[in-house]
């Protein structure tokens, strides 16, 4: 059942991708692509036992669809800081490599790479390197900003469990 | 006339590698499956040949597009005669494989590349698209580097490497033909590119792409300048693909000229001839004294192949059409011998330890090996061309061809480097089969099948006393050649 | 605008000797890619050089955009020589390494056992 | 299309290109290899950009398509790169 | 067609004695054969009677019609003479030859290649064709070769085979050219109407090549000077073959020819002169070696030079004076030869040695025999009234009609006088005096290791002390003996007549001459003198003559000079693939540059318009692509090379997007792509101090001259594809192309929007479905290559073991395979861009005819997504989560689906590759179902398992190198 | 011209002038790492706006550039991650350097740059 559940979930977000790149926004292309991505996943699809349930599923859509306008924020103020920086005259940096951990209980690697992920995307900060799943070095261009880091982080993978269902 | 026969010279072949590159666990099954595509090709080939002389040339459009805008696939005279050969000797050379004891042939891989090899042969020789031409060539060109590659002979990587920076010189050559005719022409098909160079026109490029087209097919023979890959290329290829590199495979370029002066460009075809007379002669020597000289027994026969595809250039450029006839008799009868000597020198190197046919090493092994050393003679012989062999045949329409093309000092050579032949390739029987081993030189008590060999001596025998269907065909298509309408009708229709 | 075009296409071609006359077999087999990537510029100048839209037509076979299409058949060619020539050019790569395993060099001039 | 937006398309355009000369630049004059693998990942990123114009250019909506190929695949490239410089050995 | 069955006998027989061989004994064998012979004996004499009545004889029978090649029989005087020499002394050598070997099988292989022989010889003089002349004429040097060599395992016995074949057979190849060159003057190659063609032959243009080629031909079949010496050399043969080749018959074959093409080619000065001094010279040289010689077989094979010199001679001398002589010199040359051969062959199979040195005395051994060696000595010595006599007679009579006549007569009466030293050497040194027999130097008891062996092995019976020959042995040189004695008393009822048969002109001829003429002085003045030199040889033996250059040395001088020439091409096989490259390139430049290429462009229409923004845009990106490919090359370290060239690459795409091509385009950017990760990978798996080591190599050790050469090479060759190209673009607007109808046709008869697709898929399709073939086994054969599978039940073992088990080979490393730069960050990227990468490609796949991207581009877009794979988790763990991934089997699937797909439309009587729209299908979102998805599908299989191949095979961590 | 062309064009501009930036930090930032921060972030941003600018400007992209929008923003940042830990690992140093917690991994490759 839950297997079941994270291949239609999938599929359905694979279906709504299909849509795009074929330029098609219709219900019967979603249809199209809904079945492929089903078929994707069934053949082509590691064998990892990703379940997901049913129940759960609205929360998580919610959650997706926080995090991504959060993200879409994020992204544009990283942008606008980074351009402010590149663009003085005296280049105001204080780069460095900070260390954090990814704090994550279940070590699972997804979340680890998520919030890695969600790093990047956020001002001035960038994944350099990992310890396993256990801590990341982030570069920054302003170590100040990483004093909250750990904070940061603890909110991060509260929103990524939610997403993954996980919490 | 459409004739899906065409189809089975190539396709069904290549069906059969798909397969065989599928059930590759199973190599005995494999194996036979591969050796059934080419008897298929075989067969397919000779009954196209049959048709040709029953009812003209025989075409196939590929996927139902009328010509010149699909592909065609065209089995007139000239292309049957070389595709029977080919197939022939190709079929045979999967036969050899078959009872090889080479440690590359037992790779998955081998026997579908072999047979591939083979499709791309007869696809060159069959196909009525200059770009087509180029696709086959390159299908022929990726599976024979990798069966040199593979080769037990730890030079094989060597040659192949040099081979594929020198190919791809010839396919670049050819790419600037194709395309030269592409902005000149507007077209592919052979057919309708000479439909339009008949009409006497020569608008800018034509004769240049005919010069860079020559090239292309010159470096395919291993024809002096281009013939620094050929030596290395096929003397370290496994026996089996050996036979067949050195025989048939190199005869494409030889067909590709043909076409190209007889169909194509037949005004500018004094001029290429001139150019071959002169490069072919260089090659009897270069080819003849290489293999008098060269320290391997297989060696000699790839430079043996150099010389002997000279005599074919030379008569190819004398012009007339006796000349003509004796080229393709020549081609015809040399291919069934090259391939048979390789075969039976290879039975005898997979009788060495090393697998060598070094003179050093090779010397006296086939002491003992009696049906090996009357084959090999036979072959000798026939290369040579002592009668009643086939050889003879070849050598008597050659110089028949010469006198007709009164080409006298070509043909004195020719003359002259055919007792050249007649030295080594005596001394390499003397030494084979005759000489007692070198000090430490054993030899391994069984070696490679020789079933295919000695058939090819039969056909040689053959096609010596039974010599004149040969003849009376190969005449007839350079009666054909004549007449290059028949072949642009058959194609284009009208 | 073609001019220009087709002199490009003949310094590529000439770089791609250069390169491929380079004893680093490496380099030499760049020059081989280099020289097919300028093959594909020959043909399309060849052939294909004066469109302005791509070779489509629409649900009524008019060419799309209502421009001059450029050759499609060329570019079908094109096509063709491009997959050829990669295949070529993995197992020239796969050669290379072979060789560096082999003869533990991957220097022409010293691969050069095949001699006479 | 009224022409001035004609000419912003076409202004955008020769602006995309000339950004792609300090990236060659930088893959040229660089003190290490990963500075030249960041360069050419910002010369493919500008391509993509590129291709998306040049849809506008050509009035082709599904050149866009090839933009989406080049951007996901050029990243395969970056990736095995990094992964060659980190590892030396890849495999 | 009895001529045929006649001439096919002696090869019968040939074919039935290896059979044979194993019931018979050896001399019930060598009886059989020699019954055969007679009886052709026999009926060859049959034809004299009707040939005197009807002329010559023809038949024919057609073998290759068209090369004028046919099996045509001639039968006149000539032949008739010839023929039964052959058949008469064959008889008799059979007979002999099956004593003279005592092993069954030696005998029959033996027997074998001498009945071919025979009937080879036959064929030669009796062919009506110039063609089957040259056949059977190539036949005798063939077997001559194989029969010399008989002993394989002596090297002389090699080198005298080998050098006897060289020399006849390339004689052989100028008598071919000669001949031929006959038929095309003559117009026929029949020998009736060549024989009635005598003015056309004289009077065409290449009269002179003709005579010198066949002269050429004949004198080296007939070891005239300067080509004798093979004779001396071919003596390894054992001694039937060489009494009945190298004197009876073989060696007279340029003879038959000189006087068969006499009538045609003969009495003019240069064949007078040609055959005169040649014929002389070797006249006299073998008779002057023939008595320094100590091998007996050696002094009879140089006498035999010396008569073969002067019958060229007598056919050389003008009106034809001297052919009656020539005629009776054959005969009896035949017969005291023969017997005289046959006789030395007893004694050293009875001696074990033929040295004169060592023997001595044999009278009171062998009486017989030493009555016979008299009787054939006296014969060759001239001494009447034996048939020798006559022939010497003959011989001087007719020299006296030579021009200068007096320097010819005076030559031949020295030879003359050194063969009658020759006969008393032979009779008295080895028959009388003391019976001695030194046996110092014996060559070992026969080899019987190798009993099978056909043609290596040492023939002969060598015993090492004096057995009796029994006396069939005796019987042929005895009845040769007879003979000589015998025809001189037979002139009148059977040599004349023959004789005038076949001159057909009255002749006389005498046992006793009616006066005492000039050659009656001269015949016993000879005698004399030969006597005085034999009584003095122990004197001249003693003497040291200056050394002049022998035959062997300069054959051996003129094959190493040949041999040189050789080595000296072979010196250009350096092995260095730049050469080769600079020298195909050069020889390309120069084809062009004579083709008259500056004349392809025509510059009037060149041009150079920037339009748009677009343009600007091409040159830039045409600026960037041969800036990145100029940085690929100025790049030493290869990793920037290859980031150049990607840049390069990624140019390229962007003009074919330009162009526009969108679907080139597309292709280029994933296959650059490709490309480039390749490139990076296959720099990971070659050693880096190797790649540093050439890089420092091409830094320092490249001479500048060598790079100014490669500079000016890529220049002209840069130079010349520019006009090409230039003549390209500036050639079009003249032209149509069958494109045209590709963009009218594609929809309505392909179903396509995307014109390429179209052509790709339907109208091109068979390129396609090759192109995808060479992809897909380019990619098998990098697999194989880099980790050499093992096959079958191996195959399956290894499978079921540890990858740490790996075959036999063991030199193979085995390395960790989990990459460093496995972060979960690039996991995270290869887990979703595989899954996204299978749906892009499914939307290029079933959405192939309305946009860019079709089969191949969605193989490589999943291929780079399992390529990531392999980047990110490294072989094993790879492997283990994509157990879906089989590479080999991926490619053939693809593969026979395209093929098989194709082939579908033929059961339905439609053409293979037929496309099919099933239109009467309505799918959603517009999707189409046509048989071409089927193809696209194919494709797709195949690309992805090649990739997924070469990327599984640069990733497989096996670093086997077994060879 | 439209109001949907303005914004359109006025989309395009945004998105090329951050391409503009992110090139100008490529040229100005003193080390790889900073300059990571430049390309990567300054060109999916300016990669959005030129998206945004056509499909805005011309029906029938907008899909597509959702699509590659999308993809960009989850694969750029790996991207930049992958090229940041190469140059860390095969020992690039940070010119400007406030902190380091990042231990020096044991087996550096003792040549900066791979041949
Ligand atoms: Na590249
Ligand atoms: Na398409």
């Amino acid at each position: 059942m839950g297997r079941l559940t994270y291949i239609l979930a999938v599929s359905a977000l694979f279906g709504i991708t299909w849509m795009l790149i074929t330029a098609r926004l219709t219900l019967e292309s979603f249809g199209v692509g809904f079945l492929i991505s089903a078929l994707i996943i069934l053949l082509v699809g590691t064998r990892d036992t990703a379940t997901m349930q049913p129940a759960r599923l609205p929360r998580q859509a919610i959650s997706l669809i926080l995090y991504t306008l959060k993200s879409f924020v994020d992204i544009t103020v990283a942008s606008f800081d980074v351009a402010r920086r590149v663009l003085h005259p005296k280049l105001p940096l204080k780069p460095g490599i900070v260390a954090i951990p990814t704090q994550d209980a279940q070590q699972s690697e997804t979340i680890a790479a998520l919030s890695a992920h969600a790093i990047t995307i956020t001002p001035g900060q960038l994944a350099v390197d990992f310890d396993g799943a256990k801590t990341m070095y982030i570069h920054c261009l302003d170590i100040d900003s990483a004093q909250d880091s750990a904070q940061e982080q603890a909110k991060r993978l509260k929103a990524l469990r939610a997403i993954l269902g996980k919490d | 006339m459409i004739n899906p026969l065409l189809l089975g010279t190539i396709f069904v072949p290549l069906l059969c590698a798909a397969f065989g590159l599928l059930i590759g666990r199973f190599r005995t099954l494999q194996h036979l499956l591969i050796f059934g595509g080419g008897v298929v090709a075989w067969v397919c080939s000779v009954l196209l040949l049959i048709a040709n002389f029953e009812s003209g040339v025989q075409i196939y459009r590929v996927g139902g597009w009328e010509p010149p805008f699909g592909i065609v696939l065209v089995a007139d005279k000239l292309s049957s005669v070389f595709a029977v050969m080919a197939t022939t000797v190709v079929a045979a050379g999967l036969l050899y494989a078959l009872g090889c004891k080479d440690k590359c042939v037992t790779y998955p891989a081998f026997m579908p590349l072999f047979l591939c090899m083979g499709v791309g042969l007869n696809g060159a020789l069959y196909t009525g698209d200059i770009f087509t031409l180029f696709v086959f060539i390159e299908l022929m060109v990726i599976s024979s580097v990798f069966l040199v590659a593979i080769s037990d002979n730890r030079l094989g990587l060597e040659a192949a490497i040099k081979y594929l920076f020198i190919s791809a010189m010839g396919t670049l050559f050819l790419l600037i033909a194709i395309g030269s005719i592409y902005a000149t022409f507007g077209t592919l098909t052979i057919a309708d590119i000479a439909q339009k160079l008949a009409t006497g026109e020569r608008p800018l490029l034509a004769e240049a792409a005919a010069v860079m087209l020559m090239c292309a097919f010159l470096l395919k023979s291993a024809v002096f300048p281009f013939h620094f890959w050929q030596p290395d290329f096929h003397t370290t290829a496994p026996t089996p693909v050996h036979s067949v590199l050195s025989s048939v495979v190199v005869k494409v370029g030889i067909y590709g000229l043909i076409r190209m002066i007889t169909v194509m460009f037949t005004q500018e075809a004094a001029t290429i001839e001139n150019i071959l007379v002169i490069l072919g002669v260089i090659g009897i020597f270069f080819g003849s004294l290489g293999a008098l000289r060269t320290y391997d027994a297989k060696r000699m026969l790839a430079y043996s192949t150099f010389g002997q595809i000279g005599f074919i250039l030379v008569a190819i450029g004398w012009g007339t059409p006796a000349a003509l006839v004796g080229a393709l008799v020549y081609a015809v009868n040399h291919s069934f011998i090259k391939s048979a000597l390789l075969m039976l020198t290879g039975v005898v190197s997979s009788r060495t330890y090393g697998k060598t046919a070094t003179k050093r090493e090779i010397g006296g092994v086939g002491k003992g090996m009696v049906l090996t050393s009357i084959l090999y003679l036979l072959g000798g012989m026939a290369l040579a061309g002592i009668p009643p062999l086939n050889g003879f045949i070849s050598k008597v329409a050659l110089v028949q061809g010469g006198i007709d093309a009164q080409g006298w000092l070509a043909l004195g050579l020719a003359v002259a480097a055919g007792l050249i032949t007649l030295q080594y390739m005596i001394g390499t029987w003397s030494l084979l089969f005759q000489q007692a081993p070198d000090e430490g030189v054993k030899a391994k008590p069984t070696g490679d099948a020789q079933y295919a060999p000695a058939l090819l001596i039969g056909l040689c025998v053959l096609f010596g006393i039974y010599a004149a269907p040969l003849v009376e065909v190969v005449t007839r298509t350079v009666t054909d050649l004549g007449d290059p309408s028949l072949y642009i009708r058959a194609v284009l229709g009208g | 605008m073609n001019i220009l075009f087709a002199i490009a296409t003949g310094i590529m071609f000439g770089l791609g000797v250069y390169q491929l006359l380079r004893r680093d077999l490496i380099k030499a087999s760049f020059g081989f890619y280099i020289l097919f990537t300028a093959i594909n510029l020959f043909l399309l100048a060849a052939g294909a050089f004066e469109g302005t839209v791509p070779a489509y037509v629409d649900a009524q076979n008019e060419v799309i955009s209502g421009g001059t299409p450029s050759d499609p058949l060329v570019q079908a060619l094109i096509l063709t020589a491009i997959v050829i020539s990669f295949g070529t050019y993995a197992l020239l790569l796969s050669f290379i390494v072979l060789a560096s395993r082999r003869f533990k060099t991957v220097d022409s001039d010293e691969i050069d056992d095949l001699i006479g | 299309m009224s022409e001035i937006v004609n000419a912003g398309i076409q202004l955008a355009l020769i602006i995309l290109v000339v950004l792609l000369v300090p990236c060659v630049w930088r893959v040229v004059v660089a003190h290490s290899a990963a500075e030249r693998l960041q360069a050419v990942d910002l010369l493919t990123t500008l391509l993509v950009g590129i291709v998306v114009v040049l849809a506008l250019v050509e009035g082709v909506a599904f050149v866009v398509d090839i933009g989406i190929a080049l951007a996901a695949f050029s990243f395969i490239g970056t990736l095995a790169i990094a992964r060659y410089l980190s590892d030396g050995r890849l495999f | 067609m009895e001529i045929a069955l006649v001439n096919a006998v002696p090869f019968a027989l040939a074919a039935c004695a290896m059979p044979l061989s194993r019931w018979l004994t050896a001399r019930a064998l060598g009886s059989l054969m020699a019954g055969g012979m007679a009886l052709l004996f026999v009926i060859l004499v049959g034809y004299l009677p009707t040939v005197s009545a009807q002329g010559a004889l023809e038949m024919l029978i057609a073998w290759v019609p068209s090369l004028n090649l046919n099996l045509t029989f001639y039968i006149d005087g000539l032949a008739l003479i010839f023929a039964l020499t052959v058949t008469g002394i064959g008889a008799l050598v059979m007979l002999y030859a099956g004593y003279y070997f005592e092993d069954a099988a030696q005998a029959g292989r033996f027997l074998m290649l001498m009945m071919a022989f025979s009937g080879a010889m036959l064929g030669l003089v009796l062919a009506g064709n110039l063609l089957s002349l040259f056949i059977m004429w190539e036949l005798t040097s063939i077997i001559s070769f194989l029969l010399i060599g008989f002993k394989g395992k002596d090297k002389a016995a090699r080198v005298g085979a080998t050098m006897a074949l060289i020399i006849t057979g390339g004689g052989g190849l100028a008598l071919l050219a000669g001949l031929m060159l006959v038929g095309a003057a003559a117009g026929s190659y029949e020998m009736a109407a060549i024989l009635n063609s005598g003015d056309l032959l004289r009077e065409h243009p290449a009269f002179l090549a003709i005579a010198l080629l066949l002269m050429l031909g004949a004198f080296t079949k007939s070891a005239q000077f300067p080509f004798h010496f093979w004779l001396p050399n071919a003596m390894s043969a054992p001694t039937p073959a060489s009494a009945f080749l190298h004197s009876a018959t073989m060696v007279k074959a340029g003879v038959y020819l000189l006087l068969r093409f006499y009538p045609v080619l003969g009495d003019n000065d240069l064949w007078t002169g040609l055959l005169l001094t040649v014929g002389l010279l070797t006249m006299f040289i073998g008779a002057f070696w023939a008595i320094r010689q100590n091998d007996l077989k050696g002094c009879l094979a140089f006498s035999t030079v010396s008569w073969l010199g002067a019958l060229v001679a007598l056919i050389g001398l003008p009106n034809g004076y001297g052919l009656m002589a020539a005629l009776v010199g054959i005969i009896a040359h035949a017969m005291y030869k023969g017997a005289l051969f046959l006789i030395v062959g007893t004694v050293d199979h009875s001696t074990g040695t033929r040295n004169l040195d060592e023997l001595s005395g044999l009278r009171a051994k062998m009486p017989g025999f030493a009555v016979a060696t008299a009787v054939a000595s006296l014969s060759m010595a001239g001494v009447p009234p034996l048939f020798g006599f006559v022939a010497k007679e003959v011989l001087l009579k007719a020299m006296d009609k030579a021009p200068s006549a007096g320097i010819v007569l005076f030559v031949v009466t020295a030879a003359a006088a050194l063969t009658v030293t020759m006969a008393l050497i032979l009779f008295w040194d080895v028959f009388m005096g003391k019976y001695r027999v030194a046996v110092a130097n014996h060559q070992p008891a026969k080899d019987v290791s190798d009993p099978h062996h056909p043609l290596g092995d040492d023939a002969y019976a060598a015993a090492p002390h004096h057995h009796d020959a029994p006396f069939p042995m005796l019987l042929a040189p005895a009845v040769l003996g007879v003979g000589s004695v015998l025809f001189s008393f037979l002139i009148d009822p059977v040599i004349k007549p023959l004789i005038q048969l076949t001159l057909g002109t009255p002749i006389s001829l005498y046992l006793i001459p009616p006066q005492i003429d000039l050659a009656f002085q001269l015949s016993m003045s000879a005698l004399a003198i030969g006597f005085v030199i034999f009584i003095t040889r122990s004197w001249w033996r003693a003497l040291n003559l200056p050394k002049l250059p022998t035959g062997p040395e300069v054959y051996r001088a003129v094959l190493g000079s040949i041999d040189a020439a050789g080595d000296l091409l072979l010196k250009t096989q350096n092995g260095k693939i730049r050469h080769y490259l600079i020298v195909m390139l050069i020889a390309v430049v120069l084809f062009v540059v004579f083709s008259n290429v500056a004349n392809v462009v025509d510059w009037s229409r060149a041009r150079i318009e920037i339009k748009s923004a677009a343009d600007v845009l091409k040159i830039m990106l045409l600026l960037l692509s041969l800036g990145a490919t100029w940085a690929s090359i100025a790049f030493h370290k290869h990793i920037l090379a290859a980031l150049a060239l990607g840049m390069a690459g990624y140019s390229i795409g962007g003009l074919f997007l330009l162009e526009p091509a969108p679907d080139v385009a597309l292709v280029q950017f994933l296959v650059e792509t490709l490309a480039t990760v390749l490139i990076i990978l296959i720099l990971a798996k070659t050693s880096t101090r190797e790649r540093e080591k050439v890089i420092q190599q091409a830094q320092r050790g490249t001479p500048r001259h060598s790079n100014i050469r490669d500079v000016i090479i890529a220049t002209v060759v840069g130079g010349i594809v520019t006009l090409f190209a230039v003549a390209a673009v500036v050639n079009r607007p003249s032209r149509q192309t069958v494109a045209e109808w590709h963009m009218e046709n594609s929809l309505p008869k392909a179903g396509v929007n995307d014109v390429v697709a179209g052509i790709i898929t339907d109208f091109r399709g068979m390129d396609t479905m090759i192109e995808i073939t060479v992809f897909g086994l380019a990619a098998i054969s990098v697999y194989t290559l880099l980790t050499r599978p093992p096959a079958g039940k191996v195959w399956r073992r290894l499978q079921q073991h540890t990858a740490m088990q790996v075959g036999e080979e063991s030199s193979e490393v085995r390395a960790d395979t989990t990459p460093r730069l496995s972060t979960p960050l690039t996991r995270f990227a290869a887990t979703i861009v595989l899954p996204f990468s299978f749906l892009l490609a499914m939307a290029q796949l079933l959405y192939a005819g309305v946009g860019p991207g079709d089969g191949f581009t969605a193989g490589v877009v999943t291929g780079l997504g399992v390529a990531l794979w392999f980047v990110a988790f490294g072989y094993d763990e790879t492997k283990k989560r994509l157990p879906w991934l089989r590479s080999g089997r991926l490619i053939g699937a693809g593969l026979v689906l395209a093929f098989v797909n194709a082939a579908v439309p033929l059961f339905f009587g439609r053409e293979f590759a037929a496309i099919t729209i099933f239109k009467e299908l309505t799918l959603p979102a517009s999707l189409k179902l046509a048989s071409t998805t089927f193809f696209e599908i194919g494709i797709f299989l195949a690309v992805l398992g090649g990739i997924s191949a070469m990327m599984e095979a640069i990733a497989h961590p096996k670093e086997v190198e077994s060879l | 011209m439209t109001v949907g062309e303005l914004l359109g064009l006025a989309a395009l501009f945004f998105g090329v002038a951050f391409c503009v930036i992110g090139v100008i930090g490529m040229v100005r930032l003193p080390d790889v790492y900073t300059r990571l921060h430049a390309s990567g972030k300054v060109s999916t941003l300016g990669l959005w706006g030129i998206l945004l600018g056509a499909s805005l400007l011309m029906e029938g992209i907008a899909p597509r550039a959702i699509a590659l929008a999308v993809f960009l923003i989850l694969v750029q940042p790996i991207a930049s991650h992958a090229i940041a830990a190469a140059a860390r690992r095969s020992g690039v140093p940070m010119v400007l350097n406030f902190r380091d917690d990042m231990p020096t991994p044991e087996q550096l490759p003792t040549e900066t740059e791979q041949v």
